[in-house]
This record gives C-alpha cells, structure tokens and sequence, in this order.
C-alpha cells in the first residue's frame, strides 16, 4: 500500500486554501514569505525525526513511563516537598475541561468568569486554609514563592538580608538565593532555636513544618523577627495545615507553601501552585496575580483582574514581580481537591497521615540499629537514622519493590528521611519495616 | 419580558454561588478512608488547629458548580481566539493523555536518578530538540515560564560578566516593543533598564543602540519576531554591536511558532533564547497557567544554566560493580542555580516532547508555514479597515491601529467581537503602536474561520459608521456586561468572607 | 438589536455547521501509522470500495464542534434534571475512572476463562448484590437495557410454561399506567397484552385483576413502586391471585430507588424482576444510553435466564492437572439462550458493581431514605398549585396533574421550565393522568435545589395567571424555540446529503 | 483517632435539612415514609458489606483488573466480532463531557441539540459508511440489530422463515433465535453457496466479512434473496466496509453491524453501539429512535426525535420494537472516530489491517503443520488449522506472552480463527510465528 504522505492532523489549511490564500496575499509560495530572513541563514537542516503517528507514539511513551519505578505501581515512602495524596476522581475530567484547560489568563472578564471566579475560589481556600488574611492567584511553585515572599519582605522593610532556618528545605534555599542574590541581599543562615537576628535583617524564612517533618515554634519565631523589625515568613504545607495551627494564628507575615499537597500528581516535579498569602497590609507589594470582585453595568457580581499596576505588563522594571504565565489551572485542581475534602475531609486526611507516620516511626523506632534522631513533634515525616548507609538502604528497600525515602546523611548520620501517607496501607508499611528489619 | 429577565438574572446568580455560600454543616465531597493503624496519640493541644473553615459541599454540587463556570469561558475549545504574542493553538489531547500515564504521572522528583530513567530521557530528548531548534549549544528545562526564562537567561548573562570581572556591566537594553517581563526580569536580575525604539521600519533602531554601546553594557533582549509581529531584520547587525562592545544578546523566543525550521536564532548570533513551550508547543495555557519556559544557550553561557538539566552518560562500571544509569540530572558547572524546586514542569515538559515528537522535523515547517500564511492573509484582508503602523510582511501575527473610525477604538472593538463568538485580539500592546489590535491567529485555525472574523471586524467597523456611540457598550451578550475595574481595585473584595 | 441578533444567529448557525458542511480536501483529524510489513497484493478491484464519503476535518475541527454541541445540552452535570421514572441522579465519575482502567477497558469477551478473571469476578459479585437486594435465587446480568431485561424476564415466562406444557397461557395483564417498553416488550415475546386498570388509590385492581385470572393467564407485569410513584399496597394479593391462577408476576423494578434495603420485590412474592443499572446505580444515561437491565429470578425461573451468566467453581484438579478456573461464564440449564453479542455491557455492570461497592449496604439505604423524602417534600410543597390524582406518600416521585390553570397545561409549565434553568419532568405520562407531570426529584439533590425549583414553578404558574397566552411560546432563552415536530415527521430528512 | 461514621459524598440532605423537610411533610422520621410496605417486609436484613472509600476501592478494582490477561499488556490476535482499533486519545474526554454523558434521551429538544445533533451525525455517518439510504440512531449491539432486522423483514414481508447463512458470527445466530422464536418465526440455516431457499422466507441473514474473515458475494445473495420474495439483511464490519464494496452498493435492503469497531474499547463485551441501516422505503418499519431536522419557530435549524408513533412509548404493544434505552454515547464515541479517521483514515486503517492480517497469514501458511483450510479473499482474520488442539495452542501462547485467536475447531480441524489489526506491530507478529513455529 502506498506510504500517505504525512498531513498534519492539527492544521486545516488545505493545498487550495494555501492557493488561494497566497494569491490574495500577492505572493507565490509559503517559502517566500520568509523572505526577511537572510537568505543565508533561512531554511536550515534541522535535524529533527520524521512524523510519528499517535499509536506508535503512545507505545514508545508509555514503555518509557514504565522504565520509571514509580508510585504507581510500588509502595513510596518519599516526600521531601511533594507529596502523594489520594485525589478523588471527579477532579481530572472537571478540571480539564477544555474551556479551562485551553483558555488564557482573563484578560477579557467578560468571556473569562469561568477562570475568574475559579481563581477567586482558589484566593478563598488558600487565605482560610493558612488563616491569613489574603491570597494571591498562585506563583510557580512552592520555592520560588518563598523567594518572592523573600523580594517582598525587603521591598517592605527596605533592607537588603533574608535570615534562612537551616531546617528549610535545601532546594528552596537555594532558589532563594537564585532569587535575592542579583539584588544584592544578603542570604544567612540560623538555628532553629536562633535567639538573635543580624541587624537589618528584612526577613526570616522559615519552614512548617520543617524539612525533616517536625514542628517548629512558629509563633516565637514570629516574636524574634517582629522584635528585630523584620518579617516573618513561612513555608506551610497545606496538608499540615489542617491538623496544626494556622501561621496565620502565629504571627506570621507571609506564608507560602506548595501546592501539590493539595491532590496534585508529583509527575516527576511539577506543573505544581505556589500559594502566596500575606497580612492585607502589604496587599500592594503582593507579586502575581489578583482577582477581585465587582459588578457589571447591570450591578452583577463578576470578577477581574486586579491592582494590575502591581504587575510588569503595566510597570515593566518597576512591578513586584516578572511573573505572568503562572499556574491557574493548577490552582483550580488545588480548589476543587479543597472544596471536595472540604472542612471534615482535610483534617481527616491529615489526621490519617499522621496517624500512620507515626505508627510507622515508632515501630522503626524500635528495631534494633535504628533511631530517630530528632526530638519533638512530627507531622507525617521523620528522619531514621540506619544501622547502613542511607543509599544502601535505599537500594535494598527498591530491590524489594519499595521506594524509600530521601537519603539525609549529610546531616544526621546514615539518615534518612521517611514519609507516610494516607495513602500508605499499614501492610505497605509493614512491608517497610520487614525489610528494614533485614538490614543489619 | 422584564420579569423573564429578572427571573433568570436570579438563577444565573444562583448559578454563580461561591463554594462558601453553599457550604451546609454535614456534607462532604469525599469517601475517606478510615485508618488501618493502631492509634496513635495526639500532640499537645496547643499546636493543634481549631476552627478550620472550609465549604461542606457534596461531590455533585461540586461538578455542577465548576461545569458552569467552566461554561462562562471562552477557550480555543470554543472559540477563535486570536490573542496576539500567546500562540493560541489547538492543544492536542494526546498531550494530555500522555502527561496522565501513571509512569509519568506519579514519578516523584527526589527519586534518584536509576528509578527514573524513563522521565529523564524524556527530558534529554527534548533538551535537544530544543537545542535543535534554535540552534545551540545546552539547554535547561528548568524555567517554569517565560518570565523565570528571562529571569534565568539575563542571570547566566550577569554570572558570565561577573566571572570575566566585569560587574559594572549593570545595563541592560529592551527595544522599547519588548513584552513587559522583559524589563521586570531585567529589573530582577539586577541589571538597569535602558529603552531602546523602533526605526520605521519596526526594527531595532541600530543608531540608538550604538549610542548605548559602552563599557556599562551588558545586553540587550531582543524579541525575535518581535512583538509588532515583524522579523527583525536588523538582528544580525544589531547582535554584532553588542558583542562588539562586550554584551550579550537575550532572545526572547516565545514567538517562536513563527520561525521553527525557518531559521535558528543561535545562527543569527543570539547568546541565550527562551522558549514558551505553553505557546508554540501547543501545551495548553490552563487559564494562566502552567507553563514551561526553556532556555538555550551558546558555549559561553552554557556553563551558568540553571538546573538541574539532563544530561547522558556514557555507562562505565566494571564486573560487580553497580553501573551508574544512563540518564542524570546534574547542575551545570558555575550554575546560576536552581530557580524552583525541582528541574522543571516535567508535566509540561513531556506534553511539548509529544507534540514535536508527533510532528516531526516536517511538522515543525507546517506549523510556521501556516502560521505566518494565516497572519498575512488578515494583514491583507483587514488593511482597509484598519492602519497598519508598519507596512511590511508579517509573520505570525499583524497589529493595527485602530485609530481609523470614531468609536470603533480598540477597546469597543475587542468587546464587541466578543460578541460574535470570537475571543478579542491583545489590544494595547504593543505599547508603541496607538489603538493596537494584536492578531495571532496560528497555524491551527481555517480559512473559514478567517473569513468569518474578517466578516465580524467589517460588520462592527459599519456598526461604529451607522452609530459613534454603539460599540461603547459592547458586549451585550456575554454572561456578564463590562466590568467595573475602578471599583475592584478601590475596595480589593480579594475573597469570601462570612458577612456580618 | 435587531442587526445584533442577526449577526448572532448567522454565527451559531455557523458554529452548529455538520461535519459534511465543514469538509474539506485533504484536511485530515488523526495521525496515521505507516504499514510496517512487506506489502501484500490487494483482492481484485471489483470486490473493492470506491467513493466512500466521509468528512475531511481537523481534530481541533471536532474538538471545537463536539465541544460546542454539548454545551447545547441540559444533563445532571449542569441542570437539575427531574425526568420522571428515569432517576436522573449524580454520576459519580470514579465510576467512569474505573470503567476506564486498561484491564477492564482492553480485556476481549471471546478470551478463555482462565484469561479474565478479574472481570467475571466482577460480574459474579454484582449478580450477588443484585440478587441480595432483591431477595431472589438468581441473576443475568445480560440484558442490555432496562426493555431488553423485561423482554428477557417474560420469556423466562414463557419457557416456564412451555416446559409446563402450558402453551396456551399467552395472556399477560400489564396496568395501565405501566411504561410502554412492558406491553411491547410482552409483544415481542409472542404474549397478547390485556390491560388493567389502577383503582382509586392508584393500586392495582384486584377485581379487574381476578376477572382475568384464567387458563389463558401467563402473568402479569407489575411496576413497583409504580409509575405513579405510588408503592403498589395489593402487590402481595396481586402475586397470591396471579399465582394461584398458575401465572407468574413480572417486576419492572426500574424504579428500585425508591425500595433500596426497604424491601425485597423477592419477599413480595414477585418471580421475575429487573433493575435499571443506568437508574438506580448512578451509571450515567449518556443521552439515552447505554444501560443495563440485569434480571433476577426466583428458584423455577432461574433455570430459564438469558446469559451467559456468572458462576463460581469450586476448585478441584489433581497435582500436574489444570486447575479450572475459579470463576466462569456459563449458560444457565434450560436458558432462553443469548440475547446479545457478549454476556451483557460489561463496562456499565462495572460501574454499578463501583457504586454499590462503595456506598455499602447504609448507602442503599441512604439513597432511598433521602430520594423518598425529597419526593414527599415536593408533593407537600407543590401540592396548591397542582392537583394530586392520588393523594397518599409517595415513594421516590410524585405525579401531578396541571389542569388546574388555563394556559398551563404540562407542556407549557415544561417548556417554561427550561428558561429556569431546569430540565422539565416527564410530562403526559403515566397516561392515566390528565395533563401529567412526572416528578423525580432523586436522593443527589438538595433541599435549596428543590426550593429554586418549587420557586419557579409558582413563577410560572404566576406568569399564567397574569396572561393566559403567556407560556404558549415558552421556551424564550434556549438555543433553539419550539422546534416544528410535524414537519419533521412529514417530510423525513434523517442524515446529510450533498445537495443538488 | 475517631473512627468518622460514613456520610455519602453524593448525598446533599443534611440532619437538619431531613429535619426540616420532615417537619414540613408531617411526619417523623424518614421510616414513617416507607409505611405503605408491609411491616413484616418492611426493612429487611440487607447483607452488603460496609461503605468503601474511593481510595481503597480503587486498590481493589485495579488489582481485579490486573487479573485479566488482557490486550493493554499484551499482543493480542483475538477478534471474532470486536476488535482491538486504536482510538485517538481526543475521543473520550470530548464524548465524556458532562453534558453528553449525564443527560438522557432527548424527550425535550430544546435543551438537547447537542445529543440530536450528535446523533443525526452518527445517523449520516453510517447511512454513508454502508451506503444505504437511512440509518437509525443506533441499537445496543450489533447482534441485537441483527435480529431485530430479522423481525424487520417478517413485518416488511409478511412470512415468517429466517435463513440464516452458516457463516454468520453463532452468537449472532443465537440471539436471532432466541428473538423471532416467541413470534412463531422459524430459522433455518443455509450454506453460503446456497442456491434455493425455502417458501416464504422472509429474509436471509448474512455477515459481511463472513465470521471466519471471508468476503462472500454479497451481491449474488442478494439476488437469490430478492428472487425469492426475500429481504437480504446483512451484519458488516463497519471497518472493512472501508475497504470493500458497500452493502448498498451490493443489493442489501438492511445492513446492520457493530459498531464497536469505530474505536470503542473492547470492556468485555460492551457497552457497544449497533448499526442498523436500511432502505429509505422501510423507513416506517425501522426499530429504535430516530433523529430528523426541522426548524423552529424562528426557523432556526433544529432537530428532533421523529417518526416516533413506530416507538413503545405511543404505540405499546404494537411498536415496532421495545427498544428504550439504547446507546446513543456509544454512538456519539462512533462518530467521533469516524470523523476524526475520515475519508483517508479510515481506508487507510483498514488496509493496514489487510496488509498485516494477510503478511500473518501468509506466513504462517509456509509454517510446517499449519494451513489456511479456507479459500478466497479474506480482510483481517482467517483461520487457521494447527497441528495441536487450538486450545492447546491458545494456552502456549498464553505461556509467550499472547493472547491468541478463537477455538473454531468445531468447524475446523484444530481451528483457530485469528485476528490482526493495525495495532499489531510486525515484531508482535513475528513474536506469534515464532511460538507458533515452535508448536509442532
Ligand atoms: C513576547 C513574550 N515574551 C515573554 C512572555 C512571558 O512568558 P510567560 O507568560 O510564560 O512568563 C510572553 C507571554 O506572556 C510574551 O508574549
Ligand atoms: C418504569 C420503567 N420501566 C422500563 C423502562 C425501560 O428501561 P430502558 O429504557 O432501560 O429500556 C423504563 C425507562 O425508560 C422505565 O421508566
């Protein structure tokens, strides 16, 4: 049979429409409308394969996705930043629904109500969930929200050093520094139980609960930074949230966090949210975007964009932030995972996740060679230390069919970090313990 | 009529109801399970939440609500949608399907590199298609939009400076077209904005930029297609001035669609490019989100990428020894760093993999052909009734200026379209052009549904000649009537809150 | 205005354009792969197709088209949706998910036993469930739809009595205000249909029933709860009346909502009785299927069902021998044979086995507590503006009739309704009722739901009351008017054809 | 932790919304409102298992669906009626849209454009894929439709004898017995080189291509049908009638099929959508729903359910059919595909098919101990006599990985009756020659 010439299956200009189409415009082929390329440089080789169709294509990508040994088909105990969470079925097909999937940031209200005032749900669940007072649309993800949290806090107080917990996630600190550093503020270090602060410090970051999984002091936090003149801003887990004090009950000037706790798949690291929220006070220094309520000529409720003139499309190298294509459609997954736990679902989720991380923690706790080398309170992640290296453990622990969690040796001795989850069954993590129970 | 009307203003408000409004104490959206392990005790009460509020709302009334607004959206689903510098495309849903497989879907980004060799091979694969493309040396997948490419690109620039001593290069220059995140990401990356104009022609005025050649220079970011839609054609001489006089040259590549397999912007002299996969490769704009913007680069700034990026190595490891696996995730060498937390929208990242991967090397001069066939066609259509600021082929998008017909401003323009069943043009920017209306129309819409907007734009311009004042108050049939953006912004209403 | 709804029409007519009228040559919607094997010789020409016309589109084409037909449509998803004896409940999607997975969606029906499963597994469990809820010895879950169960059940009947030799009983008695898939469905399975009047209480009647209790009698197919929404009070004398005469008592269980854990039609004395999967168990009516109509039957009908049917084996097989397989598909003994293609609609008999699997038994009883009491709040609340032909409780809907207000008979306050924003009931059925409006409210709606409802039911009942010509050209705000059915019927024009 | 009693995610009413609507019924308790069962009956013990969560129910089902053997995993060479085609990804999140799939039957077409719509296409698509005049809105399978047009031509002619070729699909043949029994319609079976019929035959059912894969002369049968006063219905593969001549073109008065070789997944056995076309003169006779188009009142174009006084819900017991329900997304799904595939696609599909299908056969044919017993021209399946038992063989196969073709040896000697289709890579069919070689 003849090979069929490979048509685009996405472009309907036909041969006569290109004809027609190139006759009205004067010219006698597509090539020359390239003209105004240096001819030297136009139509180069590029190497790229020929075609493929969507079977063949699919086959070659779902093999791929297999030589991953993921979540899906194996028990996980990793978290570090992102989390696994059962997200209800209903959220995939009403969240892809193309007019919110292939629509663009709402410039035009009119026709935009629905991304609007999904927006605006996603504003509401975020403020509350954090007991601030408001939210923004969402940022990338939960780091670089911290690092804009970090620009905003010396935009507020006017000083250039951001004052970093060394119990902050280490890849979040280091986009902080990414993010302050070619504005010349100065990143520094401090314990968790740091009493003092450098002077003209803008900032403190911190993370709750912290990245080994343990809650922090949040609140006297707050007091050290607020009697230095600075801003406290924290790093929540959303999840967490629900079972724990809100950093809005604590003090808390800015608190950010990562969305993708929020029923969102890790799919290898993101599209995630970042959630933004602050005290309504420092509403005009918020980077992102905002949607806002009001009416219409006929006294309606709809919603907008607003306080644009934050923004770079309108003050260019003077707005809060270079952000624009940001995450809504994530925001709306966030929402609507949020809206379906809703007020009883939420807490009894997290309440799950540490019912079972501890169950697991304290059973690690007592086989011989291991011990949990921090003290205090944990939410759904600890850190063990192994009789092994943690890397070993990790490789013995796949072997079986078991993904561990994240090798923390460079600060507690073979350590590693364990997460479990609601939906971690306790005969997954009997299965983890028998299998570190076999490590000597 | 008027009780029919009022009738159904109520119910569309109904309708509307936020989730907090129709939250009732007792429902919930969710089955959850119960726990399977002994229990456990609970902390001190003192660190514990009280008063979480969140809705009570059924999984039912959850579909219905977000169905609806889903309703009140125009979308390429939908509607034409013509919003220049955005690439609204057709996004294929195969891409989706593709992000959804459970290999991919669940892969956790803190796995180490010999669980997920299947992802970061998806990862160097695409790497190089976009080096490929532009014509580079290295890329980095990390940006998570084209705003954080900028920001990413200008930093290698600056890290490069800063190495070779040169710090005091802090001027940084943008054609005075330029997209706003250009200058913000400028700004953020500590370097002084200096605007640059136009010439006649719409390029880059070389005159200007030679006056601001010195030792304080430390680039310029260059759209290319700029966003007035035009190649410009200055871009080769104006990449010699800079690195002359010792800067570098950021390309700003989100209009890409227009140029891919017509030329590659590393030839022209281009130091740094970004791409918005999110627009020229058809990953779908999510209402704002999420995006990916890549960033390729020459040798020199190669070694500042930020990362983690993917790279392939050639297997070593003798007899017993555990081999180290294929693909890894390493930051380059003098990094700028890490700028999110993980090294990418892998989500995104895979769903433009598929489509460059389905289309092929071929599919890749599809695109830019019709791209820029459709944007010329409304240019020779649509001159009449608008002027043209620059006269000259275009190439994926024309913009105008509505300054032709008294009250057929760009504004009242784009609202009334809406009204037609076509989302409105960029209007407004370019920020040079008066009364700009900014046509993208992409590869992947019809002649006939050229001819049918084509057909609107003349309906409306003679609407606006019968009546000065009639498209002042367009749309009129869209769920909502123009907005009250004063109002929003005076009295921020940013959230629900429990009335009294 | 005018020129504004002239252009909005021309518009949707365009968005509403056939697949046909959008074709054009050489546009393609899919990606096809090459052959990949040496190239075979074709059979002779003159066994070969030529001219095969179909559309030439774009996927983004079908996507845009599809997309904006379904917005065209009213569906539980966006309207409540009270369509009466079609319990238009909430779908839950995790049933959709379910049905999707790859080994249930990809496995084959002609595969071996010992290949799948999981599937028959599937299959036995739901016939137990089914079995327990309505307390009979057996099920098939092969009938395809709620008619194909009915037709299915009375040739059971039928095959119990040939087995009798009682070939002469081919009269079945069918109330008059039962669905009209029974009588036709009795046709079809060669009885002659003798109907039977409903007594003041909207109760079968006993006397009309006893008079044709005779030789000829081959049963009786009885709705319960009734199609008046109404739970049949002589259902038990009814069985004992029918059975003492030598005929069996078919049940139209299609409105089991009502009855879930309350009853069991079993323990009434019912032999044979089918269940609407697609009704009771929230699989989702897809704009008029696909469904599933399982029956189950008591011990002397059990060995007539249709199939094949689920069964469980005890293993046996001596060491090296092939164990069978656990679970299989079989014909019942004496079976009335295969009624479809395969052993019934496997993918909606999994979403229902989803939705009774995680409602559990309280869930039974939740739906039909909560689907009752909505239906009596209605009946209590609507009850002045309409009349009530039976004034008792009922069950899971009530059936008024609206002849009360001149100018508001059932198809205007229907076509009224939809302006509102609600589907309309099901109207002028049961024939029984004059004027009838069929209410079904379901359990998966809210109280403040029914209020907007009642609300604008006494709105329009208002609007008739102000003018009496008012409702007659209602619906106003739907994408299309009353729609011209007799023309439709005289003049068929039932697919595209290329014209002239 | 509490253990939270179970509270339906579908279920809205709150206590004090039950409450309340009690109150203003009148009575007191929901119970009370189950009164007019009988008391002894009323509330019976009801043994389901407790509620599930979405979580936990999903573990379940998906390690049910793992133990099948099936096609998403494995080269698969069964057909025998449904076929494994690939489907573009686009289909299923268009067609499962809420408002196609939550809304039911379009009784009021105001508010139902988008299924009557939808379904006038799927009428147009397959009047014009089997080149006959008109097309109903599908049936629920195509066995059904096969036996219904059997009930169709005893009506239409006024007799009641079926003949039934010997080559069509045996379920097919049960299902048509077990429908036209009750009506006192014989059936009887006739070779495809019959040359007579019986008196009074009302039609002669075949299937195109035959069950074993074969391509009968369809034309000449309809001949021998029309000579003797008969009607010929035939059951197509709406995926070969791409390829080979129309049944419109061949004689047949009503032309009937399975509709799930458009791209609908193969789910065990359904749902399906049965075709059901025929000539324009039968119209009044044709079973199942209708959708026509007319105008409204503004002379908008519309369209409605017509011709319905045919249907049970008027005429009862003198319908012409009980059909209700059908499968109208099912349809819809088969129209997607069809339009998506096209002009070019689909021929190009179904020479794939061809082209694959005939490269197995041929080669197995050189396999020492295999042949084909079958001559003539065959589309995608034909049948194999092996040297082993096929159910042997389909076991050894099993063992390889394969999942193989259908036991026809109660036709043929050591039968297998084998399928290929354009999902089936050379290197799956080669992997299948290879176990095949090797079974001797
Ligand atoms: C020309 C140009 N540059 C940069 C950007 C910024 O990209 P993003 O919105 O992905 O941050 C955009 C789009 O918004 C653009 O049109
Ligand atoms: C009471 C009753 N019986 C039988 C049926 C027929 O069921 P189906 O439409 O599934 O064939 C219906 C529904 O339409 C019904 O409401």
């Amino acid at each position: 049979m003849p090979e069929s010439p490979f048509v685009s299956p996405y472009i309907p200009n036909t041969d006569d429409d290109r004809a027609s189409m190139l006759a009205t415009i004067g010219v006698g082929s597509v090539e020359e409308l390239f003209d105004d390329i240096p001819a030297e440089h136009r139509h180069p080789h590029l190497d790229i394969p020929a075609p493929r169709s969507e079977m063949d294509l699919r086959r070659e990508l779902e093999a791929l996705a297999e030589r991953n040994f993921h979540a899906g088909a194996h028990p996980s105990f990793l978290g570090a930043g992102v989390y696994h969470h059962y997200c209800p079925a209903v959220v995939s097909p009403l969240v892809t629904r193309g007019e919110f999937l292939t629509s663009y940031t709402p410039y035009q209200p009119e026709v935009s109500q629905g991304t609007l005032q999904g927006t605006y749900e996603f504003q509401t669940l975020t403020a509350q969930l954090f007991g601030m007072e408001v939210s923004n649309a969402g940022m990338y993800d939960g780091a670089s929200s911290l690092a804009e949290a970090a620009l905003m806090a010396c935009r507020i107080t006017g000083r250039a050093k951001v004052a970093v917990v060394d119990t902050v996630n280490p890849h979040y600190a280091e986009v902080v520094r990414a993010y302050t550093g070619p504005q010349q503020i100065e990143v520094y270090a401090i314990a968790p139980d740091a009493t003092e602060l450098e002077p003209e410090t803008a900032c403190v970051l911190s993370q709750y609960p912290n990245f080994f999984g343990y809650v922090e002091d949040v609140a006297a936090r707050s007091e050290l930074a607020h009697r230095a003149g600075a801003l406290h801003c924290v790093s929540c887990d959303p999840m967490a949230m629900a079972m724990f004090r809100a950093p809005g009950e604590c003090g808390v000037d800015i608190a950010t966090g990562e969305g993708q706790a929020l029923g969102v798949p890790p799919s290898f690291g993101g599209p995630y949210v970042g959630i933004f929220t602050c005290r309504q006070e420092y509403l005009r220094q918020l980077p992102g975007r905002l949607v806002g309520r009001t009416v219409d000529t006929e006294g309606r409720t709809g919603y907008v964009l607003t306080l644009q003139p934050r923004e770079q499309h309108i003050r260019r190298e003077h707005a809060t932030s270079n952000i624009c294509t940001s995450t809504a459609l994530i925001g709306l997954w966030a929402a609507a995972y949020t809206a379906l736990m809703g007020k009883h679902g939420l807490p009894h989720v997290a309440g799950l996740c540490y019912q079972k991380a501890h169950y697991a923690a304290g059973r690690i706790a007592e086989l011989p060679g291991y011990r949990l080398p921090i003290e205090g309170t944990f939410f759904q992640e600890f850190v063990v230390s192994c009789p092994k290296p943690a890397e070993e453990v990790s490789i013995t622990l796949e072997e079986a069919g078991i993904i561990g969690g994240l090798d923390v040796s460079d600060r507690f001795e073979n350590g590693m970090l364990l997460c479990v989850t609601e939906v971690n069954t306790k005969d997954e993590i009997d299965g983890l313990l028998n299998v570190l129970a076999g490590i000597k | 009529m008027a009780a029919r009307n009022a009738t159904l203003t109520a119910e569309a408000h109904d309708r509307r109801r936020l989730l907090m409004e129709r939250s009732r104490p007792g429902r919930t959206g969710a089955s959850l399970p119960a726990s399977d392990v002994p229990e456990q005790p609970l902390p001190d009460a003192s660190l514990l939440r009280d008063g979480l509020e969140l809705p009570e709302v059924t999984e039912g009334e959850v579909v219905r609500y977000f169905t609806h607004l889903s309703q009140l959206n125009f979308s390429v689903d939908t509607h034409f949608y013509p919003l220049g510098s955005c690439t609204m495309k057709y996004n294929p849903r195969f891409n989706e399907a593709m992000a959804a497989v459970p290999g991919f879907a669940s892969a956790h980004p803190a796995q180490p590199e010999r669980q997920v060799q299947g992802a970061i091979e998806v990862m160097y694969r695409l790497q190089e298609y976009l080096r490929e493309i532009t014509g580079m040396a290295a890329a980095s997948l990390a940006p998570l939009a084209g705003a954080q490419g900028e920001l990413a690109g200008v930093l290698t620039i600056r890290a490069a400076l800063d190495e070779r001593g040169e710090g005091r290069r802090r001027k940084m220059l943008i054609p005075d077209t330029a997209h706003g995140t250009n200058p913000a990401s400028a700004a953020m990356a500590g370097f002084y904005v200096v605007s640059i104009p136009s010439n006649a022609e719409g390029n880059i005025d070389l005159d200007a930029l030679r006056k601001e050649a010195d030792g304080e220079l430390a680039g310029i970011m260059l759209t290319q297609p700029s966003t007035l839609g035009l190649f410009d054609r200055n871009a080769i001489e104006m990449c010699r001035i800079v690195h002359e006089a010792g800067g570098f040259v950021y390309g700003d590549g989100a209009n890409m669609n227009a140029l891919l397999g017509r030329v590659k912007l590393g030839h022209l002299g281009f130091d740094v490019v970004h791409l918005n996969l999110h627009k020229t490769f058809s990953t779908p704009h999510g209402g704002g989100g999420p995006g990916a913007g890549p960033i390729c680069t020459n040798e020199t700034l190669s070694p500042f990428l930020p990362g983690p990026v993917a790279i392939r190595r050639t297997l070593r490891g003798a007899q017993g020894e555990r081999e180290a696996p294929m693909y890894g995730l390493e930051l380059p060498p003098k990094s700028i760093g890490r700028i999110g937390g993980s090294a990418g929208n892998f989500g995104v990242l895979l769903r433009a993999f598929t489509y460059i991967s389905l289309l092929g090397g071929q599919g890749m001069l599809d695109i830019s052909g019709n791209a820029v066939l459709n944007a010329n066609y409304l240019l020779v259509m649509l001159r009449e009734l608008y002027d043209l600021p620059f006269d000259r082929r275009v190439m994926h998008e024309v913009v105008f200026s509505a300054k032709k017909r008294p009250g057929a401003n760009a504004l009242n323009v784009s609202k009334r379209l809406l009204d037609h069943g076509f989302h409105a043009p960029t209007m407004y920017f370019p920020l040079v052009v008066a009364e700009a209306l900014m046509i993208e129309p992409t590869e992947t819409e019809s002649k006939e549904t050229l001819d049918a907007f084509i057909e609107a734009l003349t309906d409306i311009d003679a609407e606006a000649a019968r009546d000065e004042t009639f498209l002042a108050n367009a749309p009129f049939d869209t769920p909502v009537s123009r907005l009250d953006e004063t109002a929003a912004a005076r009295h921020p209403q940013l959230r629900w809150r429990r009335e009294g």
